[in-house]
């Protein structure tokens, strides 16, 4: 019983620092319906940031999210500008090998200014921990999650409340409709773009702390991340929160249930699952 | 926009005598090919060669059901994978000849095909495309925990290789790369050929009508999901026989190297890169690409100016350039890609085309 | 003699009724039209009968034949095949092949299609352009193509939705014409339109949907004089 | 001026015991994961060979290196092997790192008969297949695991043991290697898991080890990984007699340094800093003096490796097949011991290399196993529990 409430508070805390991820991807396929492959390097470029500014200038992980998420914005306004923008009426097929490439590019520089060494970014609290009736709960992950829902709602509310993120969800909802009200798409989708390349970055710099950076780290994340945005709906912000939730438990419950070795199994099988008979996601609305 | 059938037109237009010349082209360049092995004596080159081979046949494949029928798979990594597999289970673990191994591959993958067909072209678009994906990491997580199967993560290591045998005459033993070479290169051909006798059939019609429009293509007697399927079918078996081929000819497979999503990526770029919807489009991108990252991985740039006499090899620029253009050519090769999709959408086919029809009307 | 018949069909989408419960009969060889202001459920009543939705209630007879839940593709072997609203021309293939993909549904020989595609792109005057891309076409040209490629499946019930929808005058009456001689030919229409001179001219029957009911049938002139359409859909409308 | 001292020093314990041509210029192909994957691992195969090229040329052996990056993909590794031995003619072959890519080249060297050292490569099964042209310095996948075992069951009497492995070729057969030998040994397996890596969090996994309260800690795991299956453990509070490290993530500076975690943890390794062979810590300090970390034995191993080819194509005046001879009879004492490539065990050309048991005490990596190869400090065991 322990063991299954441990692997639930595990799963919930990891699973808060998915939906960022899951977020950040699902914003940008709303608004431009294209799949950016490119999503788990953007996240490796927000760990390598904190790592830099954790080694050269003693900025706490945590404290440097406010210096790496701005910085992530721009350089993805200017990936959409100059890059994604050429491709937006292009086929499915050559978005995505752009920002696979765009993504190559990305992990390879890094490699090449910072070696492929595995950078370990270890503060005092690395690896501390609080118990709780025998449930232990990793503090960082605590704080993590923390800022994730600090985050999460200030999306929230800048996307409901604000004027630009109506019009973010106007587009997102039909880009052509957008047009023909006088919102500018262009602006929409660079901002779009933005948002998203800062929230995956924000979360790299969230879990850099507990885990380890190396230039290829972000294949397996940008495969999580479609994994999240498909089972919440791809363009829901609410069904990648959940989604991320839902994977961060389903891989820690998997992982005691059915052994390490199946828990990606089960993540993708239960992809499958939704693909096939809610095609638009738990939460998403629009079947296009 | 140029029409990727552009070439197909030309074909059916121009008069049967004219024909005569692109054929008698095309049977010197096969005859040519085919003597290579007997005048080409680095076995370097012959290995880009069956590289390349297999590149065009994993292109071609892709390229019917991506570029001619419009269902953009990132998942064909999974066809890849089980052809490699059976070929390799059965010659590893039951001693069954590759030759005979490759078959059992094949009848594999189209179960494999017709069942990833039932359950991925009920979704279109990027749906598609991510249940593709998803698809085939099913199939790579599953290679590494099925360990009685495919000794899992320690891979498949082929330890004997019989020799292909005619009655009592042994043909090849395989220890030469001759063997491989004409395996690549008559496969290599056939593939350009079905995909040619696509285009020219009613099949290659009704897939194009399909990629354009599904919904059109379907109020005009088109059945899109039988289509779709004959198309996965045709463009995995070839994929698979491609594995085959590959997991043979390296001895050694495991489920990162014929199952990862870089494959299924490798695959569509190749098409991509050479223009999709032709029959030439993936066979240029193959060679293209498969020279490219060679000559980028063995750092022929700085050797070629070395050699040259341009730069000094014990130079700071020499030196600099042996250190790290070694390290960056995967950069370099991601740059290109950047370059050819925002410059040549069409890939390199389609942009090398429309200098050609430029220069004609101007 | 009827050659399809419309029996209490309904098409609910959520608790939203597109349809309910419109019943009405094609006689062989006329033009129905079939009118009724935005939203009326013209276009999901097409859908309903071609086969892209199955209908809620009620059953599509075609010849004979209970059509509910062929799919498209059967429902045009049968004979009977529609155009878009909205173009939908293959427009990557050129003018003559994409009749082609059209004529292939009746045979396998891709030297008959192409002879049978050049004949109905010589039925729509399009037979100078068959060289060209699809998506190359002016509008009112796309029109005429999309015509051909429904002509081409040889179908015995044509349905034809908004063929007119964003033409000059001049083009308008270029289709009326072709409308007309395909009439000829003995191939059954029914026509969705909102240029109300242009029905008026070439139906021999009209059904008129509003609110996914039917509100009225008969021949033009009952139409034009009946005062619920007027009311609903006339006044409101012109 | 220590530095050049050492130099030296090195320079005589390496000299072999024969004379040779002054400035003999060898060629000799370097097949390392550059890029790719394994490209951390590779740097530091890259570093030692550097070393052994300086080494060479103090000695008189001028080396014509040429390096090929396989970017940890089979078919890669192949075309550079193609292409060193077929357009660059190269004496002999030293690399490459992924077993994978090991055992392509190893078929190919038979091919053409071009001898390839094998640095590190630790699947059994690229020497076991009779091929004569493919020598291999390290020690095995398994004797990572039958080392550890021998310690653990020499210091105490643990009953239980918990095997945790990466799913890959290496995690995969060290935990294989390990519930066999474990079996030997009388000691009940109690939980056995297989992950994926790169997962953030191992904490489910971890908290249902601890639940089944093993004696050992078996795991296998490289750096990154291991860092964090450790960092989580400690969360989690597993503690048992031992945490065993499989060598790879486990025998790093990385590792060392995180002494929250690292502390009393085992790892078998092919090499240390602190052992007796001949000129291993003028190798160390030169190592991280000149590039400012640590050397792994992964570096030792190719430098070891690299060394031992420079020095035999010398001698065969750059002829491969004389080569081949030279290091089938040959034998060598280095910084990895003493080298024969022999044939035993159903192995060929295999150097029956010892393993080492290498320990963290508070940051350092000091060796407390086999006894023959402690330098002072003890082993730490039972595991002390972890420090707060």
């Amino acid at each position: 019983m322990s063991i299954f409430v441990q692997s639930l508070i595990s799963g919930i805390l990891i699973g808060g620092v998915y939906a960022l991820i899951g977020i950040g991807l699902t914003i940008i396929f709303g608004v431009m319906r294209v799949i950016n492959f490119a999503h788990g390097d953007l996240l490796m470029l927000g760990m390598y940031a904190t790592y830099f500014l954790f080694t050269q200038f003693h900025i706490d992980p945590f404290v440097s999210i406010v210096i790496t998420m701005p910085l992530m914005f721009l350089y993805g306004a200017f990936l959409q500008r100059f890059f994604i923008n050429r491709v937006l009426d292009a086929l499915p097929q050559n978005q995505i090998l752009l920002t696979i490439g765009l993504g190559l590019i990305m992990s390879n520089t890094v490699m090449l200014a910072f070696t492929s060494d595995y950078k370990i970014l270890s503060t005092r609290y690395s690896s501390s921990s609080v118990s709780l009736h025998g449930i232990s709960i990793s503090l960082p992950l605590l704080v993590s999650f923390a800022i994730t829902t600090v985050i999460t709602i200030a999306l929230y509310w800048f996307l409901l409340k604000t004027d630009t993120g109506q019009a973010i969800r106007a587009t997102a909802q039909d880009r052509e409709a957008a047009r023909l009200m006088g919102i500018n798409v262009k602006r929409m989708s660079i901002i779009a773009f933005g948002l998203g390349s800062a929230l995956a970055a924000t979360a790299g710099a969230l879990i850099s702390p507990t885990y380890y950076i190396f230039p290829q780290v972000g294949s397996s994340f940008t495969l999580k991340a479609f994994v999240i945005t498909v089972l919440g709906g791809m363009g829901s912000v609410i069904g990648a929160t959940l989604g991320g939730i839902l994977i961060g438990v389903a891989e820690s419950i998997g992982g005691v249930y059915f052994g390490s070795g199946w828990k990606e199994v089960v993540v993708f099988v239960l992809f499958l699952l939704v693909l096939l008979f809610r095609p638009s996601g738990l939460l998403g609305k629009s079947r296009t | 926009m140029p029409s990727p059938s552009f070439i197909r037109r030309k074909w059916i237009t121009s008069a049967g005598g004219k024909r005569v010349i692109p054929l008698l082209l095309l049977a010197s360049g096969v005859a040519l090919l085919a003597l290579i092995p007997l005048s080409v004596q680095s076995t370097y080159a012959l290995h880009i060669m069956i590289l390349t081979f297999v590149s065009i046949i994993m292109g071609s494949a892709w390229n019917i059901l991506g570029g001619y029928t419009g269902q953009y798979s990132v998942g064909h990594a999974a066809y890849f994978g089980v052809g490699a597999y059976t070929t390799m289970i059965l010659l590893q673990f039951r001693h069954i000849a590759p030759w005979y191994g490759m078959w059992a591959g094949v009848g594999a993958t189209i179960v494999t095909a017709l069942i990833i067909g039932s359950i991925c072209f009920r979704l279109r678009g990027p749906y598609f495309v991510l249940a593709s994906i998803a698809v085939a990491e099913i199939f790579r997580v599953t290679a590494l925990n099925l360990k009685d199967l495919t000794n899992g993560a320690e891979g498949i290591l082929v330890t004997e290789l019989p020799p292909l045998k005619f009655g009592d005459t042994v043909i090849t033993d395989f220890t030469t790369k001759v063997p491989f070479f004409y395996t690549g290169l008559i496969t290599a051909l056939f593939v350009i050929f079905v995909t040619r006798g696509v285009q020219h059939s009613k099949l290659g019609y009704y897939f194009q009508a399909i990629r354009e429009d599904q919904d059109a293509a379907h109020s005009l007697g088109i059945n899109p999901a039988l289509y779709k399927n004959i198309a996965l079918v045709i463009s995995a078996v070839f994929t698979s026989v491609a594995g085959s081929l590959y997991a043979v000819y390296v001895g050694f497979i495991d489920p990162g190297t014929v199952f990862s999503l870089d494959v299924s990526v490798q695959i569509v770029t190749i098409a991509i890169i050479g223009g999709i919807g032709t029959i030439l489009g993936p066979v240029i991108g193959a060679i293209v690409l498969v020279t490219l990252s060679e000559a980028l991985r063995s750092n022929a740039l700085t050797n070629a100016l070395i050699h040259a006499g341009l730069v000094n090899a014990d130079s700071r620029v020499g030196v600099f350039l042996k250190e790290n253009l070694s390290h960056a050519h995967i950069l370099i090769y991601g740059i290109l890609v950047v370059i050819v999709i925002l410059f040549m959408p069409q890939g390199l086919l389609g942009f090398a085309r429309r200098i050609v029809t430029r220069k004609r009307k101007g | 003699m009827a050659i399809l018949e419309i029996r209490h069909v309904s098409k609910f989408f959520g608790g939203l009724a597109a349809n309910s419960d419109v019943s009405f009969e094609v006689e062989e060889g006329s033009i129905v039209g079939l009118i009724g202001p935005n939203g009326a459920g013209k276009t999901t009543l097409f859908n309903c009968i071609t086969g892209y939705y199955a209908p809620s209630k009620g059953d599509v007879v075609f010849r004979g034949l209970r059509m509910n839940g062929l799919q498209p593709d059967k429902v045009c072997r049968l004979g009977m095949v529609r155009t878009w609203q909205k173009v939908r021309p293959l427009t990557n293939l050129s003018v003559l092949e994409n009749v082609m993909v059209g004529a292939l549904c009746r045979t396998n020989s891709l030297f008959e299609a192409r002879r049978m595609a050049q004949e109905q792109l010589r039925v729509v005057r399009l037979d100078q352009k068959g060289a060209l891309l699809a998506g190359a076409l002016p509008i009112g040209e796309r029109k005429k193509l999309e015509v051909a490629r429904a002509l081409a499946t040889r179908p015995k019930l044509l349905l034809l939705d908004e063929v007119m929808g964003g033409l000059n005058p001049a083009e308008s009456e270029e289709l009326i014409q072709l409308i007309l001689e395909i009439r000829k030919k003995g191939i059954t229409q029914m026509v969705i339109e909102h240029d109300m001179k242009a029905i008026m001219r070439m139906s021999q029957n009209i059904v008129v949907l509003n609110s996914g009911e039917k509100l009225a049938e008969g021949a033009p002139e009952e139409i034009v004089s009946n005062p619920r359409v007027i009311e609903a859909y006339l006044g409101a409308e012109v | 001026m220590r530095a050049k001292s050492s130099l030296i020093i090195a320079l005589v314990l390496t000299l072999p015991s024969f004379v040779f041509a002054a400035n003999a210029k060898v060629k000799i192909g370097f097949v390392n994961s550059i890029t790719g994957p394994e490209a951390p691992i590779g740097e530091s195969l890259t570093n030692g060979v550097t070393l052994a090229i300086e080494d060479l040329k103090k000695q008189g052996i001028d080396v014509d290196l040429i390096k090929e990056d396989d970017t940890g993909k089979p078919e890669k590794s192949m075309a550079a092997f193609e292409k060193l031995a077929t357009s660059d003619h190269v004496g002999g072959v030293v690399g490459p790192y992924p077993s994978k890519c090991a055992a392509a080249l190893a078929k190919l060297a038979e091919k053409y008969h071009v001898p390839i050292i094998i640095p590190v490569a630790s699947k059994d099964d690229i020497t076991r297949q009779g091929l004569q042209w493919t020598f291999r310095l390290s020690a095995t996948t398994n004797d990572y695991a039958t080392i550890l075992l021998d310690m653990a069951t020499a210091f105490g009497k643990p009953k239980t043991i918990a095997i945790i492995n990466e799913n890959t070729d290496f995690g995969t057969s060290g935990a294989k290697s390990a519930k066999e030998y474990a079996a030997k040994k009388h000691l009940t397996v109690v939980a056995e898991e297989a992950y994926a890596p790169g997962s953030p969090d191992y904490r489910s996994t971890l908290a249902s080890i601890k639940g089944k309260n093993p004696d050992l800690v078996f795991m296998v795991s490289y750096v990154a990984d291991a860092i964090l299956l450790m960092r989580q453990s400690r969360e989690i509070g597993l503690t048992p007699k031992a945490f065993l490290g499989a060598g790879a993530g486990f025998a790093t500076e990385a590792f060392a340094k995180e002494q929250d975690i690292s502390n009393n943890v085992f790892s078998s390794t092919q090499w240390t800093q602190d052992v007796k062979w001949p000129g291993t810590k003028e190798f160390a300090a030169r190592y991280k003096a000149q590039f400012g970390k640590e050397a792994s034995y992964h570096a030792s191993t190719a430098y070891e490796s690299m060394v031992i080819m420079g020095q035999t194509l010398a001698k065969a005046k750059d002829n491969p097949a004389r080569a081949k001879d030279l290091l089938d009879k040959g034998s060598w004492n280095g910084i990895m011991g003493v080298v024969k490539f022999a044939d035993y065990a159903g192995y060929t050309n295999q150097n029956n290399h010892q393993m080492l048991v290498e320990q963290i005490q508070n940051g350092q990596r000091v060796t407390v196993y086999p006894p023959a190869y402690v330098s002072g400090k003890k082993a730490v065991y039972p595991f002390p529990g972890w420090t707060k």
